[in-house]
């Protein structure tokens, strides 16, 4: 079973993001979370790797409207969740890994 | 307080809301704009994503504070320094940021911006000088 | 299923106390258990009664209390982590010889111990950290 | 020349108040003056009167409160701050129907006023933080 | 305590001393240690620093916690990953980081290194092979 | 009067170093100190960065002591100071600057 990655800081900021999409296996999930979000931005030197990862990418929607980040910002191919939506990730992963 | 005017630099380089520091130099800008001293606030990396316009935090459960910024005017804050490159790197532009106005006493109070989009070399001089520098 | 989470920050200063409890809302109201909640590292500090936040923002500290009183969850705070900074209770105070205690209702004070068995009892373990 | 020095981060999670100590007790053993510490963020958190750190580390607080007393330092506590995360003193704890406060000597709670004042009046102002 | 036996990760991503985080996983590692079960340490990104040798605290005035990592293999914590990409990225080799020993109970008490150099693929395996992942 | 910027973060970890190098004046001093110091060390991507930055540039020795990175991987070009020196390298400058 596949691994929940979550990934709370600004890749601007801190070196979570890329370190996470470098140890992440088929199947997993990464699901980005407060600061974390600005990841899933377009057209930032980030856009490209998370497009590329291979994984399925999620953010969590709270802490984008909360950002003011407008959704046209957001890669198309990431997913949005809400809490209930982290919480199922959660539960259908065998484990949840934290990127802190 | 005191007779002496100095320049103060508050810098911002961080994002709103994952961590208080952006709320909480806002708070030291309102209390310091009460000292009559001559204030800048510079935002650039992350610190640019503090002035994004239709934050709503609602679903977080955290207090939008962002709305704090258009008073600054009210309060002879009406130097906000925004880093081009910074916003640049992250996708975005003027048009995400919130439209923060004051009132120009010495123009006949014709509303003017308060964000002044700056290159990234222009910050370093703004940095440099100043007596005061701040940073969240 | 039958959650643990993990809370590393303190109230305020970070979103992951936060963002833990609205985590810990959704899990309850679809009908999982969250087994314990063990605060480390400045986490700690989300349990003290000595906190008055603003009354237009939320109340984090309160927020928690409610959680451990409604729905039974046991809210842990590290002691190791609680001497360095600052969080007693009234047998630690007593025992070390400070004059007040600072811990608010609904949490215990207890050992790194309490995170093992979480992770051990528990289906799955979620840390919130900075 | 005078110093203003400010504290960002709570004790032992982060250097940031170590360091802030090291460089106030080697500017004041070079004859310089150290007008005011003022502590903002969870720096607020080094001014507890219940930390119980291993008794082979350095004790933080205790460090700070020495350097108020023999050297005159002027330990300032940020009121905002401090509400938010539970530092508080008896005046403030009255105030606001608290059963107990956790002030440390040497140490006073005030506004932000006082670091703008520190930054006007000290030639130099020099921050800790994370 | 439980007969389960789980496989527990703790993950160290930080360096040693600027913030607490290594020393208090440090704490977690040792007092998990009597629950009998499976136990590996990461090693990675700025983590690697938390192995170095040599680390000499006095001036700093905090306590050097580092002389614990060699009293593991005591504890039976004897798997310690470090990423060689993290190591590389910062001019480091295995030269540079402490000689951690444990003894082998099935190889007659044979000494042998604690550290396991792998790759970043391998780390990767290594962490979807557990049960519960800590990350400090 | 020149500024005396101070550096308390891994550059692996935080864009603090890059981005305090990418607003330097000349004349101007950094310090690196507590995690800052990982700055000043030989063989990374970071290191040509510092050695043309065109500052002076300094580490608190005690913190790289701490963390028993060899004197032999620090940048020959960096200059070691104590608590002392910091103390005159911030009296020396017109303002300090922290990028936190």
């Amino acid at each position: 079973m596949a691994t929940l990655h979550t990934v709370n800081k600004s890749p601007f900021q801190a070196g979570a993001l890329s370190s996470c999409l470098a140890h992440i296996k088929e199947g997993d999930t990464v699901l980005m979370i407060e600061d974390g979000i600005y990841g899933a931005l377009t057209g930032t030197g980030f856009s490209d790797k998370v497009q590329a990862s291979g994984a399925k990418i999620c953010v969590l929607g709270p802490d984008v409207s909360a950002r003011g980040i407008d959704t046209a910002h957001i890669l198309a191919s990431v997913e949005t969740v809400d809490y209930d939506g982290f919480v199922d990730l959660a539960a259908a992963s065998a484990r949840v890994q934290a990127w802190l | 307080m005191s007779e002496t005017v100095k320049k103060f630099l508050y810098v911002n380089r961080r994002a709103p809301y994952g961590t208080i520091y952006a709320q909480e130099a806002l708070e030291v800008v309102l209390i310091g704009a009460a000292f009559d001293q001559d204030v800048s606030m510079a935002f650039l990396d992350d610190g640019v994503f503090q002035l994004t316009k239709g934050q709503d935090t609602k679903g977080i459960g955290l207090k939008n504070f962002s709305p704090t910024f258009r008073a600054l005017g009210d309060y002879e804050v009406t130097k906000l320094y925004v880093e081009r490159e910074s916003l640049e790197e992250r996708g975005l532009s003027l048009d995400d940021l919130q439209d923060i106005q004051y009132e120009d006493e010495d123009d006949d109070w014709a509303e003017k911006p308060s964000i002044r989009l700056i290159s990234r070399a222009e910050m370093a001089d703004v940095m440099a000088d100043q007596d005061v520098v701040l940073s969240f | 299923m039958k959650f643990g989470i993990v809370v590393n920050e303190g109230p305020y200063t970070h979103q992951a106390s936060d963002t833990a409890y609205n985590f810990a809302k959704s899990a309850l109201s679809k009908g999982h258990e969250i087994a314990r909640v063990f605060f480390y590292h400045d986490g700690v500090n989300v349990g003290t009664r000595l906190s008055i936040p603003p009354q237009d923002d939320r109340q984090i500290q309160e927020q928690w209390s409610a959680l451990a009183k409604d729905h039974g969850v046991d809210l842990v705070i590290c002691i190791a982590a609680a001497q360095r900074r600052g969080l007693l209770d009234e047998n630690e105070a007593t025992r070390q010889g400070k004059d007040a205690n600072n811990i608010a209702e609904g949490f215990r004070i207890s050992g790194l111990g309490q995170l093992i068995e979480m992770g051990i009892q528990c289906d799955r373990t979620i840390t919130f950290g900075d």
